[in-house]
C-alpha cells in the first residue's frame, strides 16, 4: 500500500516489478537499467520523507504495514517471554507484555499491540487499551521493579478505549494511576513512540527516564482530527491542526519532550523492518547500559525532575 | 450560612434596582430564583440541587476560614510553547483575553490557608479560565502546590473544574498529566494526605491525572466526571448512554468516588476528613 | 420471631403482652404479677442460652433481628463517615466501611452488610461480597495505614458470594490479597465475628491483631449444611455437622484461634440491642487502647507470629 | 526427556507382562495408550492434552536436578484438633489411611532443591493425600518453607492441587489461609520471587490463599481453578455455566494467570523465569 503522496514512487516502483517480470535474471546494460531505476526510487523516497508535512507524517505513522510492538520483539528480542492480565479483571490484547532478552540484559517489555489482520485488530481493539490493559502494564512494571529489571515501553496507540465499559471500569483512574506509579517506579523506563502517541492512552505507558520517538512517529495531546473538529470546526482541517499542534519527532524534540530520535530507514520503518530494528535495538542497548549504572533511588529522583521541567517556562 | 463573603467592588447605588439585580435563573431547571436566595444558597439550585461552577474566590471563601487564603505562586502565567493560532486566532490573544475576564493568570489558583484552624495547601481550578483547561501553567501552579505542601508539612486538597488538556499547548499540555502526578507521588512519599474534589465537569486529562488518585475522592453533586467524552463514546460503541453516565452519582456506584458532599457540607466534611487523616 | 428452641419463651411472651393489654397500668398485686412473669421470661432465657446446642447457636447467629454492622455504627460510633467503592470496579452495598468515632477513639470500620429488610437484603447480596468489596475493604485498610487509624472489621455473612462474576472478577484472587496484605498492615486490626463467621468469606477480613466473637457468633470453615452434605451426604444433618465442626465462640476460644468473646444480653443480642452495643464497646475500647501503644513495625511482626502459631501443634 | 526417574521398586518381572501393564486408558478421553508412551508423555494425553495429576515425587522429579530435592520438614504431620468424626467415621482414621496409601505425613511436600542450578524452596501438594486439601499441618509445611526461602535467600515455588480446606480440621484449617499469606508477606518483604503454579484442582480455600498471591502464576492446561464449587455456582444464580467456566484458560482470559505451560516445558520455563527474578 502506498500513501497519497507517494504516487510518483508507486509508479517507478510499478515499473520495477514490470521490469524484475521480463528480465528474471539481468546482466550487464540490463542490471544498469534496474540500477538506476532503483536509485531513482531511493531519491524520491528520501526527497519526499526528507520534507513530510505533520499531517503526512501522521499517515506514515498510522501506516497499515507499520511495524508493531510484535514485531519490534520478534526483530529486537531473542526471547520473549509473555505474561498475561491485571490479576482484577481480564487479559487485555491491546496491551501486551512481557520478560525479553535483549542481547545479555533481561528487560520487561510493555505497549499496545495494534494488531495486523482484522481479526487481530478486532480482539486488540485497533490498540485501544482498556483500563484492564493498563493496570496489567502498571502490574508488569511493579514485578520489573521487583525483579530489578529495566522496564521498555513501546507506544502506539490512536488513544485510550473511549468505550462504556472502559469507562464505568475507570479508564481515567487507571492512566492516573499509571502516571503516579511511573513517576516513582525504582527501576529504568525508557519510552519509546513506535507509532501513534495518542494523548491519554500514550502516556499512560510513557513516563520513562529516556524518551525516544521513532522519526516518523507523531505524539500529540489529541489526533488531529480531534482537534481540528473543535478548533476550526472542521473535521478536515487535520492537516492545518497537524501543523499547529507540532506533534513531529523533531518538534517534539524541540520543545524537549523527548530525549532523542530513532531515525527510519529510508521511506519509512514499514519499507525496512530490518534497518528500523537495527536502529531501534542500538539506541535502546545505549540507554539500557547508562541507565543501569544510575541506582533506583537516584532513577526516581531523576525521573521527578525530568517531568516536573516540562512545560516551565522562563 | 454565609462562606461568600462580599465583594469588595459592590455594585454602584443605583435609585432603582434592575431586574436582573433581583432575579437569576437556575441554568439547569430554568426556576427564577431571588439573586438573594441563590447567593445565600452558595449558587445551589434549592429546587433541582444543580450546583453552579464557582469562582476560585467564591471556593476559597467557601471552603477556608477567612482572609487565611494566600496564594504561593500568583506571578506563574500561561504560556504558548507552540505559538499556536486556530481558526478563530493566536492563541496568545485569547489568554489574554481569558486573563483580562477571570483577573486570573492561568486556570488555576494555589495557595495556603486554614480550614477550622487546620493548615492546608489547597488548588482551586476556575472554569472561567478557558474552561479550566490544563495547561503548563496549570501544572506548574498544582506541582508548586503539592512541593508547598511537602515542605510545610501540610495536606493538599485540589478542586478540579476542567474540560481535560488545553490543546493549544499540544504536548507540553499533555505532560502535565504525569507532571501534576509525580508531583503527587512525592507528597506520598512524604505520607501526606491528599484529598481531591471533583466538581462539574472534571474530564479528560484532568480526570485521567491528579483528580483521580487522591487518598480520598469527594464530587460535588450531579458533577460530570469522566475520561472520554459522552458524544466520542455514543459515536465509539453506537448506543445511547444512560442519563446519568458520568454523573458523580454514577461514579460513586462504580467505585470512583467515596461521597458526594455538598457545597454548603464541604467544609465542615474537610475539616472532619483532615482530623481522620491526623491534621491539626 | 422467636426460634424453635424458644417455643415456651414464646408462651410467656405472649401471656405478658395480653397482660399488658388488660392491665395497661397495673398496680400493687398486679405489678407482682408481671414482674413474676418477666423474671419467668428472663430465667428461661437465661436456661435455654445457657445450653444451648451448635446448631442452635447457629440459629441464634443467622437470627433476623441480629444487630448488623450499621446498628453496631450506630450504637458504638459517635460519626461516621461512610466510603464508597473500591476504584477498580464497583462500590459493594455488601461491604460497607469508613471513618467513625468511637469516644475519642478516630478508627476504620470495615464489614459486611446483610441487609434488614429484603430490598436492602438484594443490594447487600445478603451480606455476601463479591472482589469489588473485599477490595474496598482492603483500599480502606490501606488508607487507615497511612492515616494510623486502628482498623475494626466486623464480620458477619454466609461467605463470599458464589456467583459467576464474583468468579470472573477474581473472588479468590481478592480474598488471597486481603489475607497477605492484612497480615503485613502496619496499623492495629481488630475483628470482631458478630454474627456469621462464613469461611474464606469471613477470613478475608480477619485476620487481626486481636480476634473477637460474640458468645452467640459462629465461625466456620463450611456452612454446618455444607460439610453435612459433603461428609454425612445428607444436608439435613447440619446438627451433626454443626457439632462436629466445632464452630461456637466456646470451643473457637479453646482452639486459641480468637482472643476472647464478649458476652451477649440474656436471650441473645437482637433481644438487647443497647446492651450489646455496651458490652461490644467496652471490649473494643479496651483493645484499641492497648493496641495503640504499640508501633506498626512491631504490630505486623505480632501479627505474623500469632497466626503463623495457628494450627502449630507439639 | 526422561524427567520421570525410574521407580526404584521396579515390578517384580513375572513371564508375561499384563495388560494393565502395558495399556493405560486417559481418563478424560477414554483413550487406550501404551502406559510407556503415557509415562514418556509425563502423565499428559496426547489426544486430549489432559494432563494427569501427579504425585509429589512425580513432580520433584520432573522439575528438580536429579536427586538435589530434600524434605526440609518431613517430620510434620497431620492433627486432629478437632476430635472429629463424620458419617464414614473418625477423621484421624481417615488419616492415618492416607499416609499409609501415599508414604505422606501431610498433603505437601516442601523441601529445597535445585533447577538447573538454581536453589529454590519447592512446596509440592499431592491430591492423594485427602484430595490435597489444607489442613494444619499443610499450612505449617507451607509456613516452613517460606521461611526456609527466607533463610536461605531462594525463591519459593508453590505447586497446588487442592480442593480447599479440610473440614475435618474445621476453623484451625481454616486459619491455614491468613498463616500460609502471612508467611508469604514475609517472603516478599525479603524481596524474594514467589512462583505459583496452580494444577488440576486448585480451589477453594487454596485458591482464595497462597496460590493467587504469586509474583507469577502459571496453571497446567485445563486445570481447574476457582473459587467456589460449579453446582453451587450453579445453584446461586439458576444458570448453567459455559463448559471452560474455571479452566486455566478461562483463567488467563480473566487476567489471573500469566501463561499456562504444558509439563513437559515447565522446567524450562521455571528456570527461565528465576533467570528474570535474578535467581542464580
Ligand atoms: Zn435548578
Ligand atoms: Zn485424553
Amino acid at each position: 500500500m502506498s500513501l497519497d503522496f507517494e504516487k510518483e514512487v508507486a509508479d517507478v516502483e510499478a515499473k520495477i516489478a514490470e521490469f524484475k517480470t521480463q528480465n528474471p535474471e539481468p546482466t550487464g546494460v540490463l542490471v544498469k537499467e534496474l540500477n538506476r531505476l532503483e536509485t531513482e526510487r531511493s531519491d524520491m523516497l528520501k526527497k519526499i520523507y526528507a520534507s513530510l508535512t505533520p499531517w503526512q507524517t501522521v499517515q506514515v505513522a498510522r501506516h497499515p504495514e507499520r511495524p508493531l510492538i510484535r514485531d519490534f520483539i520478534q526483530g529486537i528480542c531473542s526471547e520473549f517471554i509473555e505474561l498475561h492480565g491485571d490479576r482484577l479483571f481480564g487479559d487485555d490484547h491491546g496491551m501486551i507484555g512481557g520478560f525479553a532478552m535483549i542481547d545479555d540484559h533481561r528487560v520487561m517489555i510493555i505497549g499496545q499491540q495494534k494488531g495486523k489482520d482484522l481479526e487481530e485488530k478486532i480482539k486488540c481493539n485497533f490498540g485501544q487499551a482498556c483500563p484492564e490493559g493498563y493496570r496489567k502494564a502498571l502490574r508488569l512494571m511493579k514485578l520489573a521493579e521487583k525483579f530489578n529489571l529495566p522496564v521498555i515501553t513501546f507506544i502506539d496507540t490512536p488513544g485510550a478505549f473511549p468505550g462504556r465499559d472502559a469507562e464505568e471500569r475507570g479508564q481515567a483512574e487507571a492512566i492516573a494511576r499509571n502516571l503516579l506509579e511511573m513517576s516513582a517506579l525504582k527501576t529504568p523506563i525508557i519510552a519509546l513512540v513506535t507509532g501513534e502517541g495518542g494523548s491519554g492512552g500514550a502516556i499512560g505507558i510513557g513516563v520513562g527516564d529516556i524518551v525516544l520517538m521513532l522519526s516518523n512517529a507523531v505524539y500529540s495531546v489529541i489526533s488531529p482530527e480531534g482537534c481540528a473538529s473543535i478548533l476550526w470546526r472542521d473535521g478536515t482541517k487535520a492537516d492545518e491542526a497537524a501543523n499547529a499542534l507540532k506533534i513531529t519527532s523533531k518538534s517534539i524534540l524541540q520543545l524537549k519532550i523527548i530525549d532523542e530520535i530513532i531515525p527510519e530507514p529510508v521511506g519509512g520503518a514499514h519499507r525496512d523492518y530490518a534497518g528500523t530494528m537495527k536502529a531501534t535495538k542500538k539506541v535502546l542497548l545505549k540507554h539500557i547500559t547508562t541507565l543501569k549504572k544510575i541506582t533506583p533511588r537516584k532513577l526516581s529522583s531523576r525521573r521527578f525532575e525530568k517531568f516536573a521541567a516540562m512545560g516551565r517556562f522562563k | 450560612m454565609a462562606w461568600f463573603h462580599k465583594s469588595k467592588e459592590a455594585a454602584p447605588k443605583s435609585e432603582a434596582p434592575k431586574k436582573e439585580d433581583i432575579w437569576t435563573q437556575c441554568p439547569a431547571c430554568k426556576a427564577h430564583i431571588y439573586k438573594e436566595e441563590w447567593d445565600r444558597n452558595l449558587k445551589v439550585c434549592d429546587r433541582c440541587h444543580f450546583h453552579e461552577r464557582l469562582t476560585w474566590e467564591e471556593r476559597a471563601n467557601l471552603l477556608m476560614d477567612e482572609g487565611t487564603f494566600v496564594e504561593i505562586c500568583p506571578k506563574v502565567s500561561w504560556n504558548d510553547p507552540l505559538k499556536f493560532s486556530d481558526s478563530k486566532g493566536p492563541y496568545a490573544e485569547k489568554a489574554i483575553e481569558n486573563c483580562a475576564k477571570t483577573g486570573m493568570k492561568e486556570s488555576v489558583a494555589v495557595g495556603s490557608g486554614k480550614i477550622k484552624g487546620i493548615k492546608t495547601s489547597m488548588a482551586i481550578m476556575d472554569f472561567r479560565f478557558m474552561g479550566g483547561s490544563l495547561a503548563s501553567g496549570t501544572g506548574e501552579k498544582i506541582l508548586l502546590g503539592a512541593l508547598y505542601a511537602i515542605k510545610h508539612k501540610q495536606p493538599y486538597i485540589i478542586i478540579s473544574a476542567s474540560g481535560g488538556a488545553r490543546m493549544h499547548e499540544g504536548i507540553v499540555s499533555l505532560m502535565q498529566m504525569p507532571k501534576t502526578c509525580a508531583a503527587l507521588a512525592q507528597l506520598r512519599e512524604a505520607n501526606l494526605p491528599y484529598i481531591s474534589i471533583m466538581t462539574d465537569p472534571t474530564t479528560g486529562g484532568v480526570s485521567a491525572s491528579f483528580a483521580m488518585v487522591g487518598d480520598i475522592h469527594i464530587a460535588e453533586p450531579r458533577s460530570l466526571i469522566g475520561f472520554a467524552g459522552r458524544r466520542v463514546i455514543e459515536e465509539t460503541i453506537k448506543q445511547k448512554l444512560p442519563d446519568d453516565f458520568q454523573t458523580a452519582e454514577y461514579l460513586v456506584e462504580h467505585g470512583f468516588v467515596d461521597m458526594i458532599v455538598h457545597r454548603k457540607d464541604m467544609r465542615e466534611m474537610l475539616f472532619k476528613i483532615l482530623k481522620y487523616a491526623g491534621c491539626r
